[in-house]
């Protein structure tokens, strides 16, 4: 461990906020990355379901 | 006619098979999902909290474990792109289209992560949020060759022109990419000699470098997790008529 | 069909390439030709573009001859591209490409020559055309030799790398402002060597290694640029 | 393998979500006349861009002269005459210099003929007009022109007849048949009640859609 208390390790130094907001961004585009195309894929298979119905009436 | 397509090894033509590309890419999924998880928590934990402070940049240096794989990633996606385009186009194969197609928003991401933490990490390293930095420069222009192909991908409505218009230009990227790094690092000596660089520090010790090998894996677990779940959506999308997507649907 | 190669169809193959390559390279001339305003539209522009300059930063001489390469280079590489969307344009609204794509000819060659022809239309006369801009933007006389010399060898590079961008979005109704997003970002690497020849040239330092590159650029871009528009355009009109 | 010119095997084709033809399976044989129908959307236009090579967006297999069609394009391209909707006429060239262009892209012409094929298409003293300058059929007939010239085998023809007279319309039917008779084949699409219609074989492809 190379922080003293918990304090420090969010100072980091004096570079805490470069340190940090770094770290946010990488958590926000990794989520982003993984979110998206779980909800697109919900939607495309909602999608699929609602055109499955609509032939399965038609015909 | 199929004697003439024995020269190709078998698992080549399942891959072909969206549907089967579709089931084994679902069972490979969770395991790369875990391994993802697990490397970027230890490799981040170990990056923030265990790895010695860096001699002249103090902890700043510590966002070099999101800037490195971030940038490699970004990298190595696009000539991953260009690839999958190039088998696409060749040997016509649907599910190399598809992954081509997935990959060009997570690189696009990527680089657009590896820009804002090499941005962020600028300002206290060289006072500044944007330097005209060889690295950086290059990576803005992968950026802009990542946005063209999406733009073509967005303007072409036809899905199997897109694809083949898509690989055509990723192809030309990729042979113009060694030759952009080159001009940029060339005209970057030019302008700013003997500046402080970024990411080159000589011999970094095991206790710095391992637990960014530790992000780098991660990072990798999670583009082949990203990668799939958008290609898994892209072959649903363009399977719709097939059976087994009808089928598949209606079981849930 | 086994073909016996000797000299003489050696010869007789040679020679068709160069009438074909000829007989495309005299037509696209001929349009241009006939239809002047495509000619001078990106001329009109170069100049505008450097003019915005003077106005828009400083009219000072010191400073205008520093920035003189730079802003020479980016309006001719802007006109280039605006001049590029016309390139397969209206053979593919006309059915020409069609027939073009249908032929038994070598669509390398075909190619290769249209992109001479819009050459010969756009970046000749940029060039010729600079030496007035550099007057008006003050840039020393040693550098207009590096200027010319250098547009002469960069500017038929940003029509073969422009081309493939044209037949990428020769089938989109929105093809224009498409093309500069896919094609920029592949002309950085001549504008670099490019101004920097000139910069070279207004400090007197050797230029070679920058014709040299530039040269180099544009050899790759001359076998590798006409696969890729082939390509683009077989795709574009498939659709 | 079969002797047919064009063998069509189990050709499939869909578009924007629509199947425009599945398991279609044709062959055209040497002096044939085939006249593809369709209503409006049916994809004639598509078949005969995919028969041309055109276009690839189909699944199934083209054979010309018995060989893939995609192993055999230089061969397959030196025999075909492609006449579509857009008649590939330059506006700023004149007649003449439109077909010089032609037989430039096609080496087998003989260009000592372009005067001849003019003069059949009755636009003798056209020859130095720019074509924008002239109708509508007249263009069409620069574009037509080509049927007297060439010397391919295959004459893929989408809507020949648009804007053409009645006269002009019975001289290529004329064409049409002495092709055939000469060992050549032609498909076509026309909404003209064809005169030669019984020496025409029909082919449609409402019957053949999916529903």
């Amino acid at each position: 461990m190379n922080f003293d208390s918990f304090s420090d390790f969010i100072a980091m130094g004096g570079h805490g906020f470069y340190v940090w907001l770094s770290y946010a961004i990488a958590l926000v585009v990794v989520v982003i990355n993984i979110v998206n195309p779980a909800l697109q894929k919900k939607k495309i298979v909602s999608d699929l379901v609602r055109r499955l119905r609509r032939e399965n009436k038609s015909s | 006619m199929s004697e003439k397509k024995n020269w190709m090894p078998r698992w080549f033509y399942q891959l072909a098979s969206p549907r089967w590309s579709y089931e084994i890419m679902g069972k490979l999924l969770p395991g790369f999902a875990v391994a993802a998880f697990l490397f970027l928590i230890a490799g981040t934990v170990w990056a923030l909290l265990f790895a010695p402070p860096e001699a002249y940049q103090g902890n700043s240096y510590r966002i070099i474990y999101i800037h490195v794989p971030s940038a490699l990633l970004a990298q190595s996606c696009y000539m991953m792109m260009a690839i999958a385009g190039a088998i696409g186009l060749i040997w016509k194969m649907k599910v190399a289209d598809m992954v081509a197609k997935s990959c060009a928003p997570i690189g696009a991401t990527m680089a657009v992560l590896a820009l804002a933490t090499g941005a962020i990490w600028g300002k206290p390293t060289w006072g500044s949020w944007w330097v005209w930095d060889a690295r950086l420069t290059s990576m803005l222009i992968l950026l802009f060759l990542y946005l063209g192909v999406i733009a073509l991908y967005s303007a072409i409505e036809n899905e199997a022109m897109a694809a083949k218009s898509a690989a055509v230009l990723a192809l030309v990227g990729l042979v113009n990419i060694p030759i952009i790094k080159y001009s940029v690092d060339w005209w970057n000596t030019l302008h700013q000699p003997a500046t402080f660089k970024l990411t080159e520090r000589p011999a970094m010790v095991p206790e710095m470098w391992l637990p960014l090998l530790v992000m780098v894996i991660g990072f990798y677990c999670f583009f082949a997790v990203s990668l799939m779940m958008r290609t898994r959506n892209e072959i649903l999308v363009r399977e719709r008529r097939a059976s087994w997507v009808k089928e598949l649907v209606e079981k849930q | 069909m086994g073909r016996i190669v000797t000299n003489e169809s050696a010869n007789s193959e040679a020679s068709s390439v160069l009438s074909l390559f000829g007989a495309v390279l005299k037509r696209d001339l001929m349009l241009a030709y006939r239809k002047k305003s495509d000619l001078f539209n990106p001329l009109i522009f170069f100049l505008m573009v450097a003019t915005l300059f003077p106005l828009g930063v400083s009219p000072e001489p010191d400073f205008l001859a520093q920035i003189a390469p730079g802003v020479v280079w980016v309006a001719a590489l802007l006109a280039t591209l605006l001049s590029m969307e016309s390139v397969f344009k209206s053979d593919f609204e006309d059915g020409t490409l069609e027939q073009t794509l249908l032929s038994p000819q070598p669509l390398f060659v075909i190619v290769l020559a249209k992109v001479l022809a819009h050459w010969m239309m756009s970046g000749l006369p940029l060039t010729l055309l600079a030496p007035l801009l550099a007057v008006m933007l003050f840039l020393p006389a040693e550098g207009m030799s590096g200027l010319m010399l250098s547009l002469l060898i960069g500017t038929p590079t940003l029509s073969l790398v422009g081309a493939i961008g044209a037949a990428l979005t020769v089938g989109l109704r929105k093809g224009g402002v498409l093309i500069s997003l896919l094609v920029l970002p592949l002309y950085i690497p001549v504008l670099i060597f490019g101004t920097s020849a000139v910069q070279a040239a207004v400090t007197g330092l050797p230029l070679a290694g920058f014709f040299a590159l530039l040269g180099a650029i544009l050899a790759l871009g001359l076998v590798l640029a006409p696969l890729a528009i082939s390509a683009a355009l077989r795709i574009s009109v498939s659709g | 393998m079969s002797t047919a010119l064009l063998h069509v095997d189990k050709l499939y084709c869909e578009r924007d979500d629509r199947i425009l033809f599945e398991d279609l399976s044709f062959a055209i044989n040497a002096g044939e006349v085939i006249q593809v129908e369709g209503q409006n959307g049916s994809g004639k236009t598509t078949l005969l861009r995919i028969l041309s090579g055109l276009s690839n967006h189909y699944e199934g297999d083209i054979f010309w002269k018995g060989s893939l069609l995609s192993t055999v394009q230089d061969d397959f391209r030196r025999e075909l005459l492609y006449f579509g909707h857009h008649p590939g006429v330059k506006a700023v060239l004149t007649p003449e210099e439109n077909l010089h262009w032609y037989a430039a892209m096609h080496p087998s012409i003989d260009g000592k003929k372009i005067a001849m094929a003019l003069e059949q298409v009755g636009l003798r003293g056209f020859e130095d007009s720019p074509c924008h300058t002239l109708s509508a059929g007249q263009n069409r007939r620069v574009s037509l022109a080509r049927l007297y010239l060439t010397s391919a085998k295959l004459w893929i023809l989408d809507e020949p007849f648009t804007a053409i007279d009645k006269k002009g319309v019975a001289q290529k039917e004329q064409l049409i048949l002495d092709h055939a008779a000469n060992g050549g084949s032609v498909i076509l699409t026309t909404h003209h009640e064809l005169a030669i219609s019984e020496k025409v074989r029909r082919f449609n492809l409402d019957e053949l859609a999916g529903t």
